[in-house]
């Protein structure tokens, strides 16, 4: 049987149906999850989706991180439930706790959509064990508030132990100390990143389809160590 | 100055308007005529209460009731044939146009402007034009699939510009990315005569199945009125106000409302989520009929409801929520509040659309019903406030024929041709000019503004900026898709609008059909000046007839549009801005053609139709001279169908790699953008026997420039011979060269273009 | 150097769906007795002894502001 | 009911490019005098009077400001 990938839906959240339609290239199922329902479905990891949930108003994330689901994301995340967050989903994970830092207004103050290039730093994290360690990918970026920020001492930590997964290069769009694109946690069973993998599947809607080993790098740690039912 | 009314209760019912039929009433500082009063009057025997005042007065608008325009809109009717309306599921007179494009799916797009807002609040203007334009389409059953933003500002470097260009950018973006609408095209085009008035046009497409097709109208007596969304507030009821102040002559140190802002501000948020909720309405067919909220509100949701069903209605204004203190019913009926929608649902599906609201968080409140009768009953505590013939405030509102007259100046402009101005000849001259052309405000890249869009989600955009067209995917699993582009030299329709307008369509339909698609309808918005003047109601008249015969020869239907007047900065109208919109029909989306050069190994490149000696109206007659005059290129319009037909056609037998209409610019544009945009060099050869600037410079219409593989060449080639579309060898593809080679002009190297391409709107406009 | 403030809030009659927002939340946080909730922007500015009241005052309501939907107020801090 | 006003800044060793453009384009439209300007958000609470101000920092702490980057002050207002 193919893993359960469930991908949370917050109202206004925007990239859930690209997240599935990952999920489901990858080879595994997409499952969704509602906001305002505590019960994980059963599911083997969870993918926090971009967008605006509950309008980013406050501060990217503040509200969702409080949503009945992200209670038990929390929990799973503890026993080593793989859990990814991209952009909106990223900054969901930082303001709960799951990952350190936060994300602050892009430094020249625009909403920015590109193409970008990022260099894979680490290879170990349950979404990128797929990836040859210094590759280059390129991937659409599309946020408004991903500086990534975070004390110095948090920012030598990450690096010091390797949890800096992917970095801007050529250009940094965002003003990211160090960056930074995307961290893992200590376990590597936690991913968030701003820029979104799930918009590069398929060249031709995305710039590659160079985002497609972030999910296939989850089917092989659901393989190896399959996250412990709860 | 009215006498302070002994008799006046709290409440202005029908009962108290039959009982002081003398009252005097601020009809004109609502901005009705004499005679439109006298006609209200006319109409319900008496005199309006105030709510039926304030409703007559917003639809009695122009911008509600198409008074200067209905008249010439007819035209669109009039030209549009049996054969073009066969696609044609519904048209103009709808929220929204529909067409089928095959495989059971129907496609709805519309353009709507909102400049005047955005010119005093920047940003929450354009943020509300883009939800308005949205709920128009929701408004259609169709979930919305793409937006896009054509806009007009002043000179670049005008402070002014400044202030508004970055507003108007950032509050597209805001909302429209809040939404989670790919944002897959539009314009940016800077003229004089914008800066006191830009135009803010907003377009949206969106897609249903043939069958889900929601069209509004009340039917089916005893069916109740469901208004859901946001609360209503005091936003944009502006001279409404004046209704509540205790004497009507606009002192504002009484006991009265001050008049207030028409500016909305926007929830994108509560937006995205009323979508979700209506998506899943329409799904699980709880909706009778439903009608977005935009300008007139309440008054216009609830007329255009009334009179396109086949009973009357009554509301009960006391049970809208509201979000200010102390509202009347005629302001609560004219709040143009943001995010609402109104649906018309059988009593038995009242608690499942209630619990559909519920799960999305959305208001939702029951305020009335669909009655036998025929009439529009308002009750505000149980007193009736409003009772009217439905119709006579929707669809029977004053008609003007105004005077129209061409201006004598336009001899003027027309003697003053182009010929006059020194041209570059030189191959320094002309290698100085091209740069000069790329890194002009008018012609430089507009990346900074389109950065500031996701034009990735939802996955399924497969070109947007900067190619010829937005195409996004409609069916995954079929990969059937549509491609828009929107378009309007107004420089050309100054010159000449009848002419002009026809080459904003024909510039539409090539850049459609420059991405691989069929061009199958046509919406437009129609940007002028005051209709009071003469001179503009016949540009107005020139433009409409222009686009009628266009859509007439080119075989596809006008299926909707919008019409703004009184852009103008003083007594300055703005130039003519008939912006037109195309939407055309892949089959499949993977044979989109797009800009780039460079993705076969050996490309040759065919510049495909004729080039004339045709600078009037041009950009280089601009940038290099600040002139305007002579007459536009002439469009051929056959020429076009048969452009497009060779390019589609080349797009399913895969012969082209790469495709750009030429316009703006001409050729030598066309050949930098190519080349920047696919990172890749190239060299162009001109005809020696032809005037290298004409060939670089003209803006002739009816032309692209195509890249196809060598291997394909020939069968390229003989297809346009055959079937009589001129084309010439104009070059190749040179991927090792990392430069533009154009012969006897020079090289370019393509990080020196990409430097004067790109470095202009960062320059000017980064804070 | 004084230092001024600048708050900056939606008039009342204008929609405030970022205070909106952040009331509902703290109902649903279990925090009680919150009624309204209005959200706007606070800045601090470093300035010389000798600009003025009448200065700040253009600062705020041309540039900090827009009048048409926001209202303002200026105040000088001691430190 | 009282009023309850709670300033949320970037904390000071936080880049802060809203507050840098805004000095900018104070110093470009001719304004003389305005060294720093630091940009943050201003809420206005309706808090009913049994609300103390432990809640109060509680909702400030743990919601309004995210301490990682912000810092916040509360003040109850007369009226
Ligand atoms: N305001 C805008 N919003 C989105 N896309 C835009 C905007 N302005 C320009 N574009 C895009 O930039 C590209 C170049 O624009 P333009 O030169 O006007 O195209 P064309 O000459 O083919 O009509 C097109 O893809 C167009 O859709
Ligand atoms: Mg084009």
């Amino acid at each position: 049987m193919s893993p359960r990938i469930g991908v949370i839906t917050f109202p206004g959240t925007l990239d859930d149906v690209d997240a599935c339609r990952a999920v489901t290239y990858s080879g595994a199922e997409a499952v969704s999850l509602w906001h305002g329902d505590a019960d994980l479905r059963g599911v083997d990891a969870v993918i926090v989706p971009g967008g605006f949930s509950y309008g980013d108003y406050l501060r990217c994330g503040a509200i969702a991180r409080f949503a009945p689901v992200m209670g038990s994301v929390v929990e799973a995340a503890g026993r080593g439930m793989p859990v990814l967050g991209i952009c909106n989903g990223f900054q969901i994970l930082c303001e709960a706790g799951l990952l350190p830092g936060a994300l602050v207004r892009n430094e020249k103050l625009h909403f920015v959509c590109r193409d970008q290039w990022l260099r894979v730093e680490n290879t170990t994290s349950a979404w990128s064990t797929r990836y040859e360690p210094g590759a280059e990918i390129l991937v659409p970026l599309k946020s408004g508030e991903g500086g990534y920020v975070a004390d110095e001492a948090t920012l030598d930590e990450l690096e010091g132990e390797g949890r800096v997964v992917f970095r801007y290069v050529d250009g940094n769009p965002n003003g990211s100390r160090r960056d930074i694109a995307g961290i893992r946690s200590a376990d590597g069973r936690v991913l968030g990143l701003m820029p979104h993998p799930e918009h590069a599947i398929d060249a031709l809607t995305g710039p590659s389809d160079d985002g497609l080993g972030v999910f296939y790098s989850a089917l092989d740690a659901l393989a190896d160590a399959p996250a412990p039912v709860g | 100055m009215a006498a302070p009314d002994v008799d006046t209760p709290a409440l202005d019912t029908t009962a108290h308007a039959e009982r002081t039929p003398e009252l005097t009433q601020p009809y004109r500082e609502l901005g009705l005529a004499d005679d439109e009063y006298v006609r209200i009057r006319e109409i319900l025997g008496r005199r309006p209460t105030d709510a039926e005042l304030a409703m007559y007065s917003v639809m009695w608008s122009e911008h509600c009731s198409y008074k200067s325009s209905k008249r010439h809109l007819a035209y669109f009717g009039e030209t549009t044939t049996p054969e073009m309306k066969a696609k044609m599921l519904a048209g103009i007179g709808e929220n929204a146009g529909v067409v089928d494009i095959g495989d059971g799916w129907a496609v709805t797009f519309k353009v709507e402007s909102h400049n005047h807002p955005s010119y005093v609040e920047p940003y929450q203007g354009a943020a509300t034009g883009v939800g308005g334009i949205v709920r128009d389409i929701l408004a259609m059953g169709a979930r919305p699939l793409a937006v896009a933003d054509p806009l007009r500002f002043g000179p670049a470097e005008a402070p002014d510009t400044r202030r508004v260009l970055p507003g108007v950018v950032a509050g597209v973006a805001g909302y429209g990315n809040c939404l989670g609408l790919p944002n897959v095209g539009g314009e940016v085009v800077f003229d004089e005569s914008y800066a006191g008035n830009p135009l803010v046009n907003a377009l949206c497409v969106g897609a249903m199945r043939t069958e889900d097709l929601h069209l509004a109208h009340a039917s089916g007596t005893g069916n109740k009125i469901i208004l859901f969304g946001a609360r209503t507030g005091l936003d944009g009821i502006g001279g409404v106000s004046v209704l509540a102040s205790e004497t009507f002559s606009g002192d504002e140190s009484g006991g009265g409302r001050k008049k207030l802002p028409s500016v909305q501000v926007g929830d994108p948020f509560a937006e995205k989520v009323l979508i979700e909720c209506c998506l899943e309405l329409f799904d699980k067919r709880l909706v009778v009929g439903i009608q977005d909220l935009g300008g007139a509100g309440l008054s216009c949701a609830t007329s255009e409801l009334a009179a396109a069903g086949d009973g009357g209605m009554r509301v009960d204004l006391d049970r809208v929520p509201l979000r200010a203190e102390g509202m009347t019913p005629a302001e609560i009926l004219s709040s143009e509040s943001q995010e609402r929608m109104c649906a018309v649902v059988r009593p038995s599906d009242v608690d499942d659309f209630m619990a559909v609201c519920r799960k999305w968080d959305v208001l939702a409140t029951e305020i009335g019903e669909v009655t036998d009768g025929d009439t529009l009953v308002v009750r505000w505590n149980g007193e009736t406030v409003v009772d009217v013939p439905p119709r006579t405030v929707a669809h029977q509102g004053p008609v003007y024929d105004r005077p129209f007259a061409r201006p004598k100046e336009q001899d003027t402009i027309e003697a003053d041709t182009p010929d006059r101005l020194a041209r570059p000849s030189t191959p320094d001259e002309l290698r100085e000019t091209v740069l000069r052309m790329v890194a002009s405000p008018e012609l430089a890249s507009r990346e900074w503004v389109t950065q500031q869009y996701d034009r990735y989600v939802r996955g399924n955009t497969v070109l947007a900026q900067p190619s010829d067209s937005g195409v996004v995917r409609v069916d995954e699993n079929t990969g059937r898709g549509v491609a828009v582009a929107t378009d309007c030299n107004s420089r050309f329709v100054r010159l000449d609008p009848y002419e002009g307008t026809r080459l904003a369509l024909a510039e539409a339909y090539r850049n459609v059909a420059t991405s691989g698609a069929m061009p199958v309808a046509v919406t437009n918005c129609l940007n002028f000046g005051s209709p009071h003047d003469p001179g503009v109601m016949w540009q107005f008249e020139r433009a409409v007839h222009g686009l009628a015969d266009g859509c007439a020869e080119l075989g596809v239907p006008v299926t909707g549009g919008n019409v703004s007047f009184y852009n103008q900065t003083g007594e300055q109208a703005i130039l003519p801005t008939p912006v037109v919109g195309v939407l055309g029909v892949l089959d499949d989306v993977r044979r989109r053609i797009p800009t780039g050069i460079g993705a076969e190994a050996g490309e040759s490149l065919l510049l495909l139709g004729e080039t004339r000696d045709e600078f009037g109206g041009s950009a280089w007659a601009r940038v290099a001279h600040g002139h305007l005059g002579g007459t536009p290129p002439t469009p051929d319009l056959a020429r076009e169908r048969l452009l497009a037909e060779i390019l589609v056609a080349a797009s399913r037998d895969g012969l082209v790699s790469a495709a750009h209409d030429l316009s703006d610019g001409g050729l030598a544009q066309a050949a930098v953008e190519m080349a920047l945009i696919g990172q890749c060099g190239a060299r162009v050869v001109l005809d020696p026997d032809a005037d290298p600037f004409v060939q670089l410079f003209s803006e002739s219409a009816g032309r692209a420039l195509v890249a196809v593989p060598r291997s394909e060449e020939l069968r390229f080639t003989e297809m346009c011979s055959a079937r009589g579309l001129p084309w010439r060898k104009t070059g190749v593809v040179d991927p090792g060269a990392g430069a533009l080679h154009i012969q006897d002009v020079g090289d370019f190297g393509l990080d020196e273009l990409r430097a004067a391409w790109e470095g202009t709107l960062p320059a000017l406009f980064e804070s | 150097m004084a230092r001024v403030v600048v708050d900056v809030m939606p008039k009342p009659e204008i929609l405030d769906p970022q205070g909106q927002a952040v009331a509902g939340a703290l109902g649903r946080l279990g925090f009680q007795g919150v009624g309204g909730v209005r959200q706007g922007k606070h800045f601090e500015l470093e300035v010389d002894d000798d600009v003025d009241d009448d200065t700040l005052a253009r600062i705020a309501e041309g540039f900090l502001a827009n009048p048409v939907i926001e209202e303002w107020t200026v105040r000088r801090v001691e430190r």
